[in-house]
Parts: structure tokens; C-alpha cells; sequence
């Protein structure tokens, strides 16, 4: 039997490896050094790189991704960790308007190889701003590549992919999933970035999940299977690249689609490939589109008001009921 | 100050220790789900400076804020109530440990973005000046919030505008798991910022009571009578982990033995002596607040969980939710 | 005949408006007293109100926010202004986590009346940090209402509604519309947030815009028209909350949807509604729905590259001609 | 300083002068389209700084840039020919005024968000460390940047971790059109400011070259030496507004006129004649750097538009744009 990893476990190894490989590769960031990070994503690597590559900062984050874009652009491969995805915001501007522009403005003159970590959504019950899945913050803007695996198998291949970018890549590691298990992947396991995985063929409807969403759409689909309704769900791993084509080979053969997002629904990525499957998709599509997303509310504290609020398997069966009976 | 005066906040602080001690243990029974961060140990610096100030005056904490809610007047039912995710909680359930809130007694909020509240304290102050009310702002915040960018905008907007908001940092010595000292400039990582802004800045004993109270205070007129911000850095300690995963481990025994040894209480309980209060005077007070707290803990068990229904409510003014047509 | 007034001028009127019938109103912001403005978008105001009301500040994009918020939960109006839209990055914990949640997750404690103008979109040459429409990023957060006015009567119109609105409002002012002209509406124009106007009436295909857009759609339809195609043109004017009901109501007539939109193509707010259209309005579809967007890119700074990137009426003309075709 | 180092420098200075001169000329004649800052009035300080630094140093400016550009080697044909949208301009007419950028002589770039550039700054000279090349960063930022949350972080880092780096403010007096003073709580917004990072500040003559070399060359050393980062505040004063809507009518008649009598090109002929320099040799210097910038305005207007395709290229290190398959 193969070993088995943690998804946590996954970060830091695949960090490890690509530390190993390669002596550009550093990490920077709060609490990420002797304490192994906050959520023990980066356990060891001190121990294991030194100082000298694993670097704890003072609690300002602009710094963190600001000097992180000023190491890469100079022949660094910097992993920066941000503790919690909410706090993407307090370092917006380097995500928005500086790494993913310096290169087309300065007309390719300048690489900016490295990736942003951060502990994405929720479900734990840790409030309003410790609990956000903003990978669609990302989204809007072009120039960022958008990483957020399911599995700690793709975790360690989407690291080595993400570390070896010469783009800048974010990095969406799910709170909810790191204490899952999975196989430990073979030496040099790489996933490149931009390829959905179909983790569950079927013929009658198309469930499209993300990270977190994966094995609530898996659940899903046992459920709908037990009502004779075969559903495929495909896990998209990546928001940039968007993997459409994967999504529309699957329509071809099920001309049914659902999303299923963590996100609230305004503004969440489902609605950006909706728009493409409504326009290069239509004539596949022989029932209405359903996007099974948050409710637009901040996320609430108590666990029977967040349970409200992010979606769960039964309510994506009740989604693709409706829908099969269309 | 005088013995009647500081017998009342060492009972306040009593109610404050023994809140967050039963926060602890309702966290080991599962009760309390999420993350807490536990202010015990630090409790002089809230209930110190709350006595300084006016009842109208604003106060922004951060998610460790409970000692900031109930020196504003919150009650540990409330407070519990609200970490045990209940209807009856401070935010009825949706803000949790890390946001207690009590506007109604102008605590107004404790946020979890590190020193996203600073700017929030100085436009409260500039509301106060254009409004003419005399109200002070108060931002707490801890010696980790020092290096982050919003810090050094508050600062200089509260001190260009002159305005009545005072910046009391809480030093305990870590962020979460990293010294302070490891990654910060300048010793005094509030106080010696003050000069960059032009306004003064004080190290203050932030466990002993007595002194953060005279500090505030000093500050306080100073900032009503137009003469504009101030830091005061108070020196404390938490006496649990950063939050409730964390054992800790890193930080020194020496140095815990010490700071235990240099407990707010104990140094209230010392000062109450000296004038002239006897221990058994102090004792009551400590069984009225472990009397309230014991009752808290079970009115706040018995409380009901939210409607669910709540989870749609209060986005916007109007009380609902809808975000289209 | 009415009186004419800029887009521009409608912003500083009205501001004027609300500052003239509140005391609790008062604006801050870089450069916005004796200066005017950098866009000569708050002229005459600091004249009018005093330097009491009227507040210059540091470059401080957070503390700006920050002390809007502070301000406004504490019984003002304030209304801040963030020069460019694309500075919201540098103050979006604000946007992102703090004025859209507090509300909230005080369980209903605190209200916060504040609105943040900026000057948004491209068109001009401003290069890749000072060209973005960026009212995509405020529709990723629940909690923000979102105007975007296309023509002087509405500035005034919507600025009231969101100076009076107890709900924290997000207003861009589009730079390439400042200059344009209308009439000057009545005293007390207030325009509802959450309506959209059918701003041209047609039976063929409904052309979805906002802002700068709508001019662009408008002469898309004329083009249109002398081909036969008659166009219905909805102006959306808030993203939050979206009237979704107005577009649905044009599909039954048209059956046809084109958005048309400044921003990117990835996470753009024509996807949102397209979502909503594929699973609510499937059944009016009679053809692909198409986003008419921007290429996912930075802003160009040359004239002959911006124009390649921003949607103009030609691309709506051929991409409608395509779907009449369907 | 040797008279042919400085006849070097004022020849830069000229260039830069009349390569700005140029610019607002082209624009006023409508063939510079959206926006520029020039920075005429702050020559001494790009070509001061650049003459101490090592060719393999790093610089980062502002939208202000066109003088840290041209001070690190690129040619007024280049940056003009950016500025008129032409295929041969600096960033092939992508980024323009405000992003001028030479990478192949460290010129990392021109950002037009204030401050943004302090922090990569910042990693720039961490990477400089990390690879162990005794290169050093130098970022150029205006007095108004001094205000923003990311000049602390990036100071604080910078400090703390002792990294070869220099903090050159470029200090106008103004904002846009608001002057620093009204805005700013202390009298010198970057030098006042230093002693929160526990590092040194200091004011120099920001239209003296030879001053503004002394003070980087001795920092530069300082840093090389690994004894950490400096703040370095060069007072000037821009000859035109703003950018180029702005007459700059904001500021008193008096103030401009002893400004411009303190021209950095004057200073510097003063300097040379000092030095037995004649006359004649700098006119000489300053006709070729107007015969130069002559034949690059002809040659930038001559030059053709980028290929509307390159508006889908370059968004990926690859060369594309595609964002999903
Ligand atoms: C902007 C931001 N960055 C990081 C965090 C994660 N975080 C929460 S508390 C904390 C340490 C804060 O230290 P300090 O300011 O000293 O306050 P203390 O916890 O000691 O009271 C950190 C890094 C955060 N909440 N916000
Ligand atoms: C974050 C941010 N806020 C506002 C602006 C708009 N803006 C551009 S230049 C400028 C003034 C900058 O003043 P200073 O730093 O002194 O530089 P100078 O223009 O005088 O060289 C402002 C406010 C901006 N570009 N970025
Ligand atoms: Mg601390
Ligand atoms: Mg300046």
C-alpha cells in the first residue's frame, strides 16, 4: 500500500521537494518558521533549509508579497504565505495591480516566478473574516494563474508546478481539507496547471467543483447514483487556466451542468464558465444551467447559521434533481 | 485612586479572568467551537483604561477583545453566550469570540484583520470633532499591529487632524508565535513610532491597573481639549497560548514564571492592601465575580441556538439579504 | 429648453445636493478641496462647505476608508473618494472585510451610511495601474451596493440614493464619460438603486451595458438598425443589487442576450447574470448568450493596443450579427 | 568630485532636461497621449544616486521616472519613442510615461501606485543577499509616499532584516496639488520618519549632484558593508505641474521663482566653474545633449506603432495571453 499523507502534510512536503531541487526557491511569511506555520503547513523546512531560506516576517503583509515580487523579478522563486486568503486584501494591490502587470507593461521585460500561498474558506467556524474562499478575487484579474487543489497528491504535483512557473501563481490551500488523507504522489509528481480532473465519470449530469467543493460534489453524486441519476463531476483544480474544454467533452455526453462553489454566487467563478458554456455550449445543453454556490451573505459564526450558508451535498442533489426532471 | 474606586475594578477584572477561564474550559467540553483568543492576564489594560473614559466614548478592539467587551459593560453571559453560539450572544451568534460588539455602550467592535480598526478609531474621533460631542475614540490593539501598514496611516491622519483618539498598544511580547523584538525595528515597537507622527508616546505598566488608568486619563484631557492623538504602550503578557490551539511551547518558563509572578490581579489585590483594604474584602469581591460567572456559564448553556433563518438577516439596513432583483 | 451639465459637473452637484439638505454628509479624500479634484469632480465644494466638511488627506488610501467607516458608524454620511478605482486595491480590506461585514457579524449592531466614489475605467491612455474597471472585485464581496452611473442625470440621481442609503455604497464615476453632457435633472432626482432602464426599446436581442458601455451598446443598436436588427438596451447602473428581473422581462420579448462589458472577459459581472439568465431564463433562449467583453489583459498604454483590448460597437455589431443568425 | 565626472553628470542632467523639455512639447502638440509627470527640476538626483551606484544595482521609481530611466541608461529616443505609442519604445508602448523600465540595467521598473515599489524594493535586495551578489536597491519615491501603509512595512522589513537597500525621497513639497506639509505630521516626511526603523535619515540639497552622490555613495557603502538600510530625504522642487493638466497655479509665485533660481543645472555649471571648467565646455555638454534629443524626437517620430497584436501578448512568461483552454 502506497504511504499515505496528510493534505497538510502535502504542503510542506511539496514545498520540500521543490526546495531540494532547486536553491532559488525561498519561503517567507508569518509564523511560517519555527512554529511550522500557523495551520502546520510548513513544518520542517526550517529544520530542515535554514534561515537562510525560510524567513519569518512581521505582521505586514504588503511587505511580504510586495519583497516576494522584488525577489522574483531579480532571480528568486519565493513561495510568500498569507496566513488566511481574507487577508489577500491587506496586500490587494500587489495580487491586483503589480504582479500580474509588470511584465505586459514593461513590455516582457521582467519575470515574476513566484507563487502566494494562503489558507482558503470555511466551514470552521471562524467568522466573517477568517472564512472567505476569495479565489474569485483573483479572477477578475488577468495575469494570475489560480491554483487550489483538492487532494494532497495534487497539492504536491500543483506545488512543483506552481513553484516552476516563471508566472506568478496563487495558491489556494483549504482549511477544510488539511486534515484529509491521501496517497503520498511519487518522486517529481507534477501537475500542470490548467487541467481539470474528471474524479467521477457519468453520463447523466456534469457536477464542476473546486478544492473544498470536490468531495461534497463526490458525496453528491453517491447520493444522486442511489436515485439512478449518474452524475460526472469534475474536480477543475485550476481557475487560471480554466480547463472549458474538459467541461465541454463532458456536456457533449451529459448535456447537463452543474457548478458547485464555495464563493457566494455574485461573482463566483461557476458564473464565469456558465457564460462560456451558454455561448460555445448552448446547443449542448438541454436543461437549464444550475449554479450551486454560497448564499451572498458574509459568513456567520455559529456552525447552524454557517451551515446555512455554504453549500452541502444535499443541496446540490435537490439542485440536479430539479434539473434531471427538466 | 482611591479604594472604593479600585476595589471596583478589581472586581472587573476578577469578572474578566473568570470569564475567560470558563471560555478555556468550555472550549475543552466542545462547547465552544471555532477560535478564541483569551486576553487573561490582560485585563488591567482594558478595565484601567475603561475607567478613564467617558460612557459615550468609542472603543475598537481586536479578536482578543473579550476583556474590552466587558470592561465596556458587556456581561459574561453575553459574552459566553456568543462563543457557545447562541441566540442570546452579543452578536446573536454571527460574530463569535473575535468580534465581540456591544455598540449600545460604545464598544464598536473587535476586528480580526490585524490593524484594520486604527483608521476605523481616528474616523470615529473626526465624527466626534465634527458632531462637537466631546467624544474620545480609543483603538487597542496589539504590539504585532505595529509593523502593519494601516498603523502608520492612522497615525499620521489622527495626528494632521489633531484629533481626540488615543492608540494603546497591548505588548505582550508575541504576535502569534514570533517575538515582537525579532521583527521589529525599535525596541518600543508602539512608543517608539510616536515620534514619526509627532505625537508623544508612553511606556506604560500595562498589568497594573492603577497606572494604565492614569495614563489614559492624562491622555484623555489632553486629546478633549484639542490638543491631539497619543500612543501608551502598555507591557503585558497573555497568560494562555496565542489561541486555543496553541500550547505555547515557545515562549521561555523563565519567562512565564515571571510575568505569572507579575499578575494584574495579584498587583491590584497588593495595592488594594496598601490602602488599607483587607484580603477578605478582595475575596468577596473575586466570589462575586466567580458567582456571576458560574451563572453565566449556565444561563448561556441554556440558551437556544439561532434561527436559523438568521443567516439571511442583516446585511443590509433594511435587515435582509437580497443582492438582486 | 433644459440646462446641460457635464458628467463631470454632476458629480460635484450632486454632492452638493446631499451636503445642502444633511449636515452629517462630509467628504475627504486626496487632493478633493481647494484642488477640486484631480478629475474637477468635487469643485466648488469645499467653496460652499467649508474646510469643516471638506477634508484633504495624506495619501492614505486605508485610513481614508478606514476613517469613512469609523465616521459613518458613528452617526455621519461620510463620502470618500479613491482617485482611481484601481487604488481600491490599496484600501480593500476595507471594501473586502470590513464595511461589508460589520453590519453582520454584529449581528445587526452597527450601520454603516458611507459611500466611496472613484474614477474608474479606461480609454485614455493611463496605462495598466490607472485604467481598470473595476467594479468586478466589489461584486465578489456580499455586502457592497454597487453604482455606476452612464449619464449626468443618473450621477445626480444615484448619488443621492446612495448618500441617503444606509447601506455601505461603492459609486465609480467613469473617466471617459466625464466630459459628456445632459440635462440637469430636477431637484430631489433620486434614482433607486437596483433599477435598471431600458434606455432603448427593441424586439430583436437585448444588449446588456453599464457605464461607459451603454453610449458603446447604444451605438452598436443604431449600427444595428440599418441592418435590420432591433436592439433593446438596458443600462444596468448597479451591479448590487441587480435587476435581474428587468433583463428577464426583455428576454421574453427578445429571447436574444449580449453583454457588454469594459472589464475582463474571467470574472466579469456579465457573467453573474448570464448565470442567472441560463438556469431562470433558459426557456426564453433562443440562441448562444455572448459576453462582448475585454480581452484578459492589462490595460495597454497605446491608443492602437487599448483599442484592441476595450470592447467598441463594431465587436458588439459583429457579435450580435452572429447570434441573429443563430 | 573630479571636473570630467561632474561635466559627465551635468551633460546627464542636460539630456534629461531637455529630453523632458521635449516630452511636454510633443504632448502640448498632441503626440503624447494619457499622462505624463515630468520630472525636470529633479535631474540631480537620479544622476547623483545612479553615478554612486554599481552597474548591477537595482532601481525602482515612480510614475515621476522618466530621470531614473534615463539615468540608467536608456536614451531619449527610447523613452520618448514610449511615450508617442511607438513599437520602439522602452516597453514597446505597452506601459508608457508612467512604466518606464530598463531591466537589462537594473531599471526594474516605473510604478504608478504611490509607495507599491518600496516593499519589491525591499525583496530585490533580499535577493541580493540571498544570492550573495553585494548588489543593492535603491527606490525613488515622492514626499507624498511617505503617508502610505507600505513605506512603513517596507521600511520596518527592510530594517529588521538588514537588507541592502536605500530610501530615496524625493522631496517636492508637494503631493498633486496639496503641499506635503498639510498633510504630513512631522517636517520631514522621510527623514523624520527613519528613527522608527532604528535606521539613519538624513536631508540633503536634492538640486546639488554632487551632494546627492556623496550621500548615496557613502549609504551605498554603509549597506554593502551589511550595516542595513538608509533613509536618504533630497529636497527639490518640479519645474513643471504635476502631470500635464496641471499649471500648478497652487503654488506661490515667490516659491517657484527661488526654486528655479536654485536649478540643479546651474548648480552644477557653478559647481564646474569652481572647478576651472570654462564655460564653453558645458555649453558644449548641453548642446550635444540638445543635438541628441533633436535627432530622438525624429527618430521616435519616425518610428511606426506596435502591432495591435502585441495588445495579446506578454501576459504569460511563455509570450501569451490565453487564460483557459
Ligand atoms: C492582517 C493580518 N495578518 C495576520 C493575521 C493573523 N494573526 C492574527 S493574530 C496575529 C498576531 C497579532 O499579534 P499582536 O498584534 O501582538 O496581538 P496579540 O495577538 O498578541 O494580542 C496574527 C499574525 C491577521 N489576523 N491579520
Ligand atoms: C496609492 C495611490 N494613491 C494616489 C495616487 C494618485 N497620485 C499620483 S501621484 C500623487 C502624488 C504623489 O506625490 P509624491 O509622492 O510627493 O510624488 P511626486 O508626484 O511629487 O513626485 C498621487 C496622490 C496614486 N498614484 N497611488
Ligand atoms: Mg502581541
Ligand atoms: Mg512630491
Amino acid at each position: 500500500m502506497a504511504d499515505v499523507i496528510t493534505y497538510r502534510e502535502a504542503v510542506a512536503e511539496g514545498i520540500a521537494r521543490e526546495m531540494r531541487r532547486d536553491p532559488a526557491v525561498v519561503c517567507l511569511g508569518e509564523d511560517i518558521g519555527e512554529a511550522g506555520g500557523v495551520f502546520k503547513t510548513t513544518v520542517g523546512l526550517l529544520k530542515e533549509f535554514g534561515p537562510e531560506r525560510v524567513w519569518d516576517t512581521p505582521i505586514s503583509e504588503q511587505a511580504i508579497v510586495g519583497a516576494a515580487m522584488g525577489a522574483a523579478i531579480t532571480g528568486m522563486r519565493p513561495v510568500a504565505e498569507i496566513m488566511f486568503s481574507d487577508f489577500l486584501a491587506c496586500c490587494w494591490d500587489y495580487l491586483a495591480n503589480e504582479i500580474p502587470k509588470v511584465r505586459y507593461m514593461t513590455g516582457g521585460q521582467v519575470t515574476v516566478p513566484l507563487v502566494v500561498r494562503t489558507a482558503n474558506g470555511g466551514g470552521l467556524g471562524f467568522g466573517a473574516q477568517h472564512s472567505q474562499a476569495t479565489e474569485n478575487w483573483a479572477l477578475t484579474v488577468p495575469g494570475l494563474k489560480i491554483a487550489a487543489p483538492s487532494t494532497p497528491a495534487d497539492v504536491v504535483g500543483m506545488l512543483a508546478a506552481a513553484i516552476r512557473s516563471d508566472d506568478p501563481v496563487v495558491f489556494f490551500e483549504h482549511k477544510g481539507l488539511l486534515a484529509t488523507k491521501g496517497p503520498l504522489p511519487p518522486p517529481d509528481h507534477i501537475v500542470e496547471l490548467g487541467r481539470a480532473a474528471v474524479v467521477r465519470e457519468g453520463a447523466d449530469v456534469t457536477l464542476v467543483a473546486l478544492a473544498s467543493m470536490v468531495p461534497v460534489a463526490l458525496e453528491a453524486a453517491a447520493g444522486l447514483a442511489q436515485e439512478g441519476i449518474d452524475a460526472e463531476v469534475i474536480d477543475l483544480r485550476c481557475l487560471v487556466p480554466l480547463d472549458v474544454s474538459r467541461v465541454l467533452t463532458s456536456l457533449r455526453r451529459t448535456s447537463r451542468l452543474v457548478t458547485v462553489e464555495e464563493n457566494p454566487y455574485q461573482g463566483g467563478w461557476g458564473a464565469t464558465l456558465v457564460s462560456v458554456v451558454a455561448d460555445e455550449g448552448f446547443g449542448l445543453l438541454e436543461a437549464p444551467v444550475r449554479r450551486v454556490a454560497a448564499q451572498c451573505v458574509p459568513l456567520p459564526f455559529a456552525d447552524a447559521l454557517e451551515d446555512q450558508v455554504i453549500p452541502a451535498a444535499d443541496t446540490v442533489v435537490t439542485a440536479v434533481r430539479a434539473l434531471a426532471a427538466y | 485612586m482611591e479604594a472604593t474606586e479600585l476595589l471596583a475594578l478589581y472586581e472587573q477584572m476578577a469578572l474578566i479572568r473568570r470569564t475567560e477561564k470558563a471560555a478555556h474550559d468550555l472550549f475543552l467540553q466542545g462547547l465552544v467551537k471555532g477560535t478564541t483568543h483569551l486576553a487573561a492576564g490582560q485585563e488591567a489594560i482594558a478595565v484601567g483604561a475603561s475607567a478613564a473614559l467617558r460612557a459615550d466614548d468609542y472603543v475598537f478592539a481586536t479578536y482578543r477583545g473579550h476583556h474590552h467587551a466587558m470592561a465596556r459593560g458587556a456581561t459574561p453571559e453575553e459574552c459566553l453566550a456568543e462563543l457557545m453560539s447562541r441566540a442570546t450572544g452579543l452578536c446573536r451568534a454571527k460574530g463569535g469570540s473575535m468580534h465581540l460588539t456591544k455598540a449600545s455602550t460604545g464598544m464598536l467592535g473587535s476586528y480580526a484583520i490585524v490593524g484594520s480598526h486604527l483608521p476605523m478609531a481616528v474616523g470615529a474621533a473626526w465624527s466626534a470633532r465634527l458632531r462637537g460631542t466631546g467624544q474620545l475614540a480609543v483603538a487597542f490593539f496589539g504590539d504585532g499591529a505595529t509593523n502593519i501598514g494601516a498603523f502608520h496611516e492612522a497615525l499620521n491622519l489622527a495626528a494632521v487632524w489633531k484629533l481626540p483618539v488615543l492608540f494603546v498598544c497591548e505588548n505582550n511580547l508575541y504576535m502569534e508565535y514570533t517575538r515582537i523584538a525579532d521583527v521589529t525595528a525599535v525596541p518600543r515597537p508602539a512608543a517608539d513610532r510616536a515620534p514619526s507622527y509627532g505625537i508623544p508616546g508612553e511606556v506604560v505598566d500595562g498589568n497594573d491597573v492603577v497606572a494604565v488608568h492614569e495614563a489614559v486619563d492624562r491622555f484623555a484631557r489632553r486629546a478633549r481639549a484639542g490638543d491631539g492623538p497619543a500612543v501608551l504602550e502598555a507591557e503585558t503578557y497573555r497568560h494562555f497560548g496565542h489561541s486555543r490551539a496553541d500550547p505555547a511551547t515557545y515562549r521561555p518558563a523563565e519567562e512565564v514564571e515571571r510575568w505569572l509572578r507579575h499578575d494584574p490581579l495579584d498587583l491590584a489585590r497588593g495595592r488594594l492592601a496598601e490602602l488599607g483594604v483587607p484580603p477578605e474584602t478582595s475575596t468577596a469581591a473575586d466570589e462575586r465575580a466567580r458567582a456571576v460567572v458560574e451563572q453565566a456559564v449556565a444561563a448561556a448553556k441554556a440558551a437556544p441556538p439561532p434561527d436559523p433563518r438568521e443567516a439571511l438577516t442583516d446585511v443590509w439596513a433594511e435587515g435582509g439579504a437580497a443582492w438582486r432583483t
